[in-house]
């Protein structure tokens, strides 16, 4: 193989790499958001946002990958029936593993210290008044009482725009508490109480479903939620049944 | 082998192969069991009203799950899993049950949720709510999921203390409890309904055994 | 097939042997039988019946039985009880034993052989890859449309966790059986494993454990995940007895395997074969075995723990009696991870030295493949508790967790080095397992974004639990190790039969089966980024079209895979003659005659330099 | 790859027995083997060891060493009860277990200490004196005291004490988290003195019968590395489950 061709396909590759790079990016940058559910909350902006740009930064890598694999495919391949001479015998380069190595690790730190600042906002609360839910699953309903009001609920109720704590726990097997819309996961265990914290910013109906397996009828535990603003949810407490 | 030779052979390969997996698939679907539909008898006296009658025992041999033997006739179960009703109507449900009780692990279903009016009649007097440390079963159904269709009913039956008995088919029960409430269709489709009062009998939750198999404490509502 | 009766005709049946004489396969089926029901038998009898877990003491000790019958009928405990009563195999015995001169019978005894055991865990992996795709059909059907129209909820929940323990159980097997019996001792210059009865004993080990999970389904309603999720697996049918008691049984098998390969690979090389001048493959068996030994004791110990709370009341995993949930999940974790890199190590390490010798030219940079395979598996004792961000279970050390999971992305960048860095300005030969490999790179680049997605605590809130991790954890086991097998598989086959695979149906196979996996699982990401949960049996109306897209998906790698299983067994005795070394390789496997004779060498070879010098020869004349 | 032949080396391997191979290479593979086998065993240890400290860590529900229900009748005894009189017993007690008898623990410890000691000091009297007979002896005595140790194994499994429980429907015999993780722990002692005292015969019956004798002596090494281990094994529980037991 000459220099000549060999420079040639270089940048055909690079070419090539460019474009898959920019179709990486285009689906980073506009499928998590057009497939993902409707954001209702701050924790699923985070959520968006983090998808959209670890795909950004997963598209380099990956086309590069790709690229190479597709001059492979149409460069390098023996043509003929005949057994291939061999290769040009290169065993190692330290140079390409060196930065191959310093650019994975950057990448990795990068993503970590993303991950780390998500996660610390991700899981603070604000600590401004939050409404207090206690959730509670069993097979396979889930029920969701408000402290303080002696009034629960079959579905869920929550205010516009105010934080809202959620005290998970479950009765029988483990269950798992998830709004797909608002980003927020956490596993109901039976005798322990996990919470987690969201604010809702959107008014609309959402689905929660459970997603930890807990047998039978597990496909069919999913209640409705809703979030109202502040004034309805006043008088959606105040109208329901008061219990003991 | 040349190329022909080889495709007839990839193709033989999907046929047959396709074709014993389809036929094991058949079977199997053709193997699960199924209970014959209880229909909704239409109401003589109401328009748009239909009578729908149940029953929960504290065994599966005088229900459909055990009438012919069944593979554990010692275990609770409804009469029928498989309830058939109409679009947009009024369903009354009345329910004899048959079984003794204890307390609910979760208080909130002793409440009567969904009902028209909100409340059941339970022999004779019109309650919202029952004594959640003696009730013996519920009767819970829920929506389709993510469908926008909600439906959610819940009506307790409480435990049956009577003495007096009685005889169904060749099992011999106390006199029941007659639990009777009314409720209003959606849109088609079919709906799931269980038992929430953990009677499975088995350590954890106690949701195992007759909660956890299908068609003894757990079955479809289908709305067409 | 032309390895056992070439042999069959050349050589005697050596007297010696014993009781191994009468027993195989069937004997052993008879023995499982009868001590299942002697067991069930006496259990029925003995056993307290007002006792709650009656039922499950009765199902323990019906599949106790099975395994110890099995094993007696097998022939597993002729050599124990032999050396406890002091007389050793002579050579003659051990010659019996090896399968010398009995032609295709020795496939079906306690055969010692290790090219013997090799092509029994081809056949074993073909049923356990048949029956859990026969389930992944079945959940598919089911999920075709919403509502549960195929079965019902209960069957299909027992679907769910034998098909993932089945196909677990397969790809832990799928490369390291076949391939590290098959070809490691010769790559070492060994004559065979260096424990040849316990290699018997871990493959029938795996054929009585795989007997108990396939009876699973008939048994009970099992609800739980393949991951037998406590505590729901306390409320489970007798099946779940059957599941715990094959997986102890599994494990076993995996201990021994893992034991065997280490000890061969360090004690058995032939002179000159140092670490340095191993085929990198011999790298990916060795380090795959030494995590299978770290990670499957956790395994037995929590499966054991779950049938003691099943059988005799324990409380491990009952909140109300002191017990958690969250110990299954740490214990199980603390094997459920490395076993990925168990699956994942061999087929690596077999396409790195497909690369090699494909691409025409030495692995590039050996070391990063060693430092790579090695740092994974070091890496992956360390990150359990990432399946566990979302049970509550100390959120404290999430960060600690979401670091050390994402250090993973460097030895793994690592792989992709040196399989590009391998095919780089090659000489590519485009056969079967190159196609294969270049399938298993598009994929694994999927896999590996994903799992980075996942590695995030944020963005893992969202994700777990949905179709969304369903979707990436296979693409690393369909689209990626099963493509790696089926590479290995076109790669040795000519070594094992004499015959080449076949290349047009290979191919055929490859692209209905890549074209599969892209539609299956790219639609199954869009599930589960639209909210659906995994392990539903049925589904909201927004995820009608992606599983539409994912059941047809699922029946084109179907029909993929039955081109491939028809071009196995129509090669095996009528496909192309091959030769001894049909891709003219330099590992020691290639300079043995085919087939590969019993001892495989005359006179042991002695080892001067690595076996990738491809293009150095001119350089040095 | 350059492959020269080598025609000094044996043409016989791997299914001789060791026949031809030179025994330093097979009793070094074994030893390796055996040594992997430990190391098995010790992340089995480990799992067990975490299980217990787990369950005590969490101590859900302050049920670590309590649970509600009756505790000192069978099953059969209770069950009759409610079959008579048709309903569940009432107010059930919040019964404490106490920690398992340290004394047996410590007891089995020491007997396991003692059978390793004296394989240990067999196996050196026999590659000193070359003396097979009194090996068989020690190596006989030795399985005795295991076989002692596991009939006091088998008395602290059966006083793992089993607590009644009724809730509605389901009645059930079970155990408080530290007697599952102590049925866990001592239920593997015993295993592993199962597989001690079947060595130990096989090295009584084969040392009697020349299998292994003053030259052939590395199987019995390879017997006392795993034996020595479960002693060692046996020290560690015992140490663990008699000091950190109790909830403070």
């Amino acid at each position: 193989m000459s220099t000549s061709t060999n420079k040639q396909s270089l940048k055909g590759m690079l070419w090539t790499w460019a474009a898959l790079t920019v179709i990486g990016v285009i689906i980073g940058l506009y499928a998590p958001a057009w497939i993902m559910p409707k954001s209702m909350s701050n924790n699923m902006h985070l959520t968006i946002l983090t998808m959209v740009v670890f795909t950004v930064a997963a598209a380099p890598v990956a086309a590069g990958v790709y690229a190479t694999a597709l001059f492979a495919l149409t460069r390098w391949t023996h043509k003929g029936n005949d057994v291939p001479s061999a290769g040009p015998a290169v065993r190692e380069n330290a140079m390409v593993v060196t930065t191959w190595l310093v650019v994975s690790t950057l990448l990795t730190v990068f993503l970590l210290i993303w991950g780390l600042g998500a996660l610390a906002v991700d899981n603070g609360s604000t600590g401004k008044n939050p409404l207090v839910v206690d959730v509670t699953g069993q097979q396979w309903v889930w029920s969701f009482s408000y402290p303080g009001t002696h009034v629960s609920s079959p579905d869920l109720y929550l205010p516009l725009n105010r934080e809202v704590e959620f005290r998970v726990t479950a009765l029988d097997v483990t269950h798992g508490f998830w709004i797909a819309n608002m980003g927020v996961q956490v596993d109901a265990n039976v005798g322990t109480i996990t919470t987690i914290h969201t604010t809702p910013d959107k008014l609309g109906t959402f689905d929660i479903r459970c997603t930890q397996f807990c047998g039978l009828n597990h496909a069919f535990m999913v209640t409705e939620g809703h979030v109202l603003t502040a004034q309805q949810f006043t008088s959606w407490l105040a109208s329901q049944p008061q219990r003991a | 082998m040349n190329r022909s030779k080889s495709l007839g052979v990839a193709l033989a390969s999907v046929l047959l192969g396709g074709g014993a997996l389809a036929l094991a698939g058949f079977a199997l679907a053709s193997a699960t069991p199924h209970q014959a539909a209880l229909n909704c008898v239409p109401s003589q006296s109401a328009p748009n009203t239909c009578n729908l009658n149940l029953s929960t025992f504290p065994d599966s041999m005088a229900g459909e799950q055990g009438k012919d033997g069944g593979v554990h006739p010692d275990w609770v179960s409804y009469s029928n899993d498989n309830l058939v009703v109409p679009a947009n109507t009024t369903v009354n449900v009345t329910i004899d049950q048959y079984d003794s009780g204890g307390s609910l692990n979760n208080a909130f279903f002793d409440q009567v949720m969904g009902t028209v009016g909100g409340t059941a009649t339970i022999d004779g007097k019109t309650v919202s709510s029952v004594d959640p440390t003696n009730v013996g079963h519920t009767f819970t159904l829920r929506g389709i999921p993510g469908s926008g269709k909600t439906m959610f009913v819940s009506v307790p039956l409480p435990a049956d203390s009577n003495t007096q008995s009685v005889n169904i088919g060749q099992g011999q029960y106390t006199k029941p409890v007659v639990v009777q409430f009314s409720f209003k269709t959606g849109a088609k489709g079919v709906y799931e309904w269980n038992c929430e009062f953990p009677c499975g009998s088995t350590r954890e939750g106690q949701f195992g055994e007759a909660m956890s198999a299908y068609g003894y404490m757990s079955g479809t509502l289908t709305v067409n | 097939m032309t390895t056992t009766l070439e042999q069959a005709k050349t050589a005697a049946i050596p007297q010696g042997g014993g009781l191994h004489r009468r027993l195989n396969m069937a004997t052993a089926m008879i023995g499982g039988i009868v001590f299942a029901s002697l067991f069930w038998y006496l259990a029925h009898h003995f056993l307290d019946a007002t006792s709650r877990t009656y039922s499950d003491e009765v199902a323990g000790s019906l599949t106790i039985g099975w395994i110890v019958g099995f094993w007696l009928g097998i022939g597993a405990f002729v050599a124990p009880l032999r050396w406890l009563i002091g007389r050793d195999n002579t050579r003659a015995d051990d010659l019996y034993l090896a399968g010398q001169g009995q032609g295709t019978s020795r496939y079906w005894k306690f055969t010692t052989d290790h090219k013997v055991v090799g092509v029994q865990y081809i056949i074993m992996t073909m049923v356990l890859l048949g029956a859990g795709g026969i389930l992944a059909m079945a959940i598919r059907t089911e999920l075709i449309v919403p509502g549960n129209h195929f079965v019902n909820q209960q069957v299909y929940n027992g679907f769910i966790a034998v098909h993932g323990m089945l196909m677990i159980l397969a790809l832990i097997v799928a490369v390291a059986g076949p391939w590290g019996n098959f070809v490691v001792p010769i790559m070492c210059g060994a004559r065979d494993m260096a424990f040849p009865r316990l290699n018997a004993l871990s493959l029938w080990t795996l054929v009585g454990a795989a007997g108990l999970l396939l009876t699973t389904l008939a048994v009970g309603s099992l609800t739980m995940g393949w991951v037998v999720l406590e505590p729901i697996a306390d409320q489970a049918g007798v099946g779940m007895d059957f599941f715990a008691m094959a997986i102890i049984v599994f494990t076993v098998s995996t201990t021994v395997a893992g034991v065997n390969t280490i000890c061969t690979i360090l004690t058995m090389r032939t002179k000159g074969m140092t670490l340095a001048r191993l085929p990198i493959f011999v790298w990916g068996a060795i380090i795959a075995a030494a995590l299978g030994l770290y990670a499957f004791p956790y395994f037995s110990l929590v499966e054991a723990q779950t049938l003691m709370d099943r059988t005799f009341s324990t409380s491990f995993f009952v909140a109300n009696a002191g017990g958690t949930g969250w110990l299954q999940a740490n214990l199980f974790w603390l094997m459920g991870h490395p076993e990925v890199y168990v699956i994942l190590l061999p087929a690596v390490a077999a396409l790195f030295e497909i690369a090699a010798v494909m691409s025409r030219k030495p692995v590039f940079s050996y070391r990063s493949a060693v430092a790579g395979m090695t740092g994974l598996a070091g890496l992956s004792i360390l990150v359990w508790a990432h399946h566990m961000f979302t049970t509550g279970w100390a959120p404290t050390l999430g960060g600690p967790f979401m670091l050390t999971t994402e250090l993973i992305s460097i030895p793994t960048g690592l792989f992709f080095l040196v399989l590009i860095g391998t095919l780089w300005r090659g000489n590519i030969w485009m056969k079967l397992p190159t196609i294969w490999m270049f399938g298993f790179i598009a994929n694994f680049i999927i896999a590996g974004v994903t799992g980075i997605y996942l590695s995030d605590i944020p963005l893992d809130d969202q994700l777990h639990g949905t179709m969304f991790v369903t979707a990436h954890f296979h693409y690393v086991f369909v689209g990626s190790v099963l493509f790696g097998a089926v590479s290995a598989l076109a790669f040795w086959y000519p070594k094992v039969t004499g015959r080449f695979l076949n290349e047009f149906m290979g191919r055929i196979s490859f692209w209905l089966t890549f074209i599969g996996v892209q539609v299956t699982f790219l639609a199954m990401f869009a599930s589960g980024l639209r909210g659906m949960p995994r392990r539903y049996s049925s589904y909201a109306f927004i995820f009608e079209h992606t599983n539409l897209m994912t059941t047809i998906g699922a029946y084109i790698i179907m029909a993929g895979m039955l081109v491939l299983l028809g071009a196995v067994i129509t090669s095996w005795n009528k496909g192309e003659p091959a030769g001894p070394n049909p891709w003219h390789a330099n590992s020691l496997e290639w300079m043995v005659p085919t087939p590969v004779p019993l001892e495989n060498f005359e006179v042991l070879p002695v080892i001067t330099e690595d076996p990738y010098n491809y293009g150095e020869e001119l350089v040095r004349s | 790859m350059s492959i020269d032949t080598h025609s000094e080396l044996d043409a016989h391997g791997a299914h001789d027995g060791g026949h031809h191979e030179p025994p330093e290479v097979v009793d070094g593979r074994q030893r390796m083997g055996v040594w992997l086998f430990i190391g098995g065993d010790m992340i089995g240890l480990g799992a067990l060891l975490f299980t217990y400290l787990y369950l005590r860590g969490v101590n859900s529900g302050g049920h670590w060493m309590s649970m509600w229900g009756y505790t000192g009748h069978p099953y059969s005894y209770y069950y009759n009860i409610l079959d008579v009189k048709g309903g569940s017993i009432p107010n059930p007690k919040l019964i404490h277990v106490g920690t398992l008898s340290a004394g047996l623990n410590w007891l089995v410890t020491v007997l396991t200490v003692v059978s390793a000691g004296i394989i240990w000091a067999a196996e050196r009297g026999l590659r000193a004196t070359k003396n097979a007979k009194s090996y068989s002896t020690l190596a006989a005595a030795s399985t005795v005291v295991t076989v002692v140790a596991i009939v006091f194994t088998v008395i602290q499994l059966r006083h793992i004490p089993q607590i009644f429980s009724a809730h509605n429907d389901s009645l059930t015999m079970a155990y408080t988290a530290y007697d599952s993780a102590m049925m866990a722990i001592v239920g593997s002692t015993l295993i592993h003195l199962i597989v001690l005292a079947f060595l130990g015969l096989g090295l009584t019956i084969r040392s009697a019968r020349g299998a292994i004798n003053g030259t052939k002596w590395y199987q019995a090494r390879l017997v006392r590395f795993f034996w020595v281990w479960v002693a060692v094994a046996s020290v560690i529980i015992s140490a663990v489950t008699t000091t950190i037991n109790t909830i403070h």
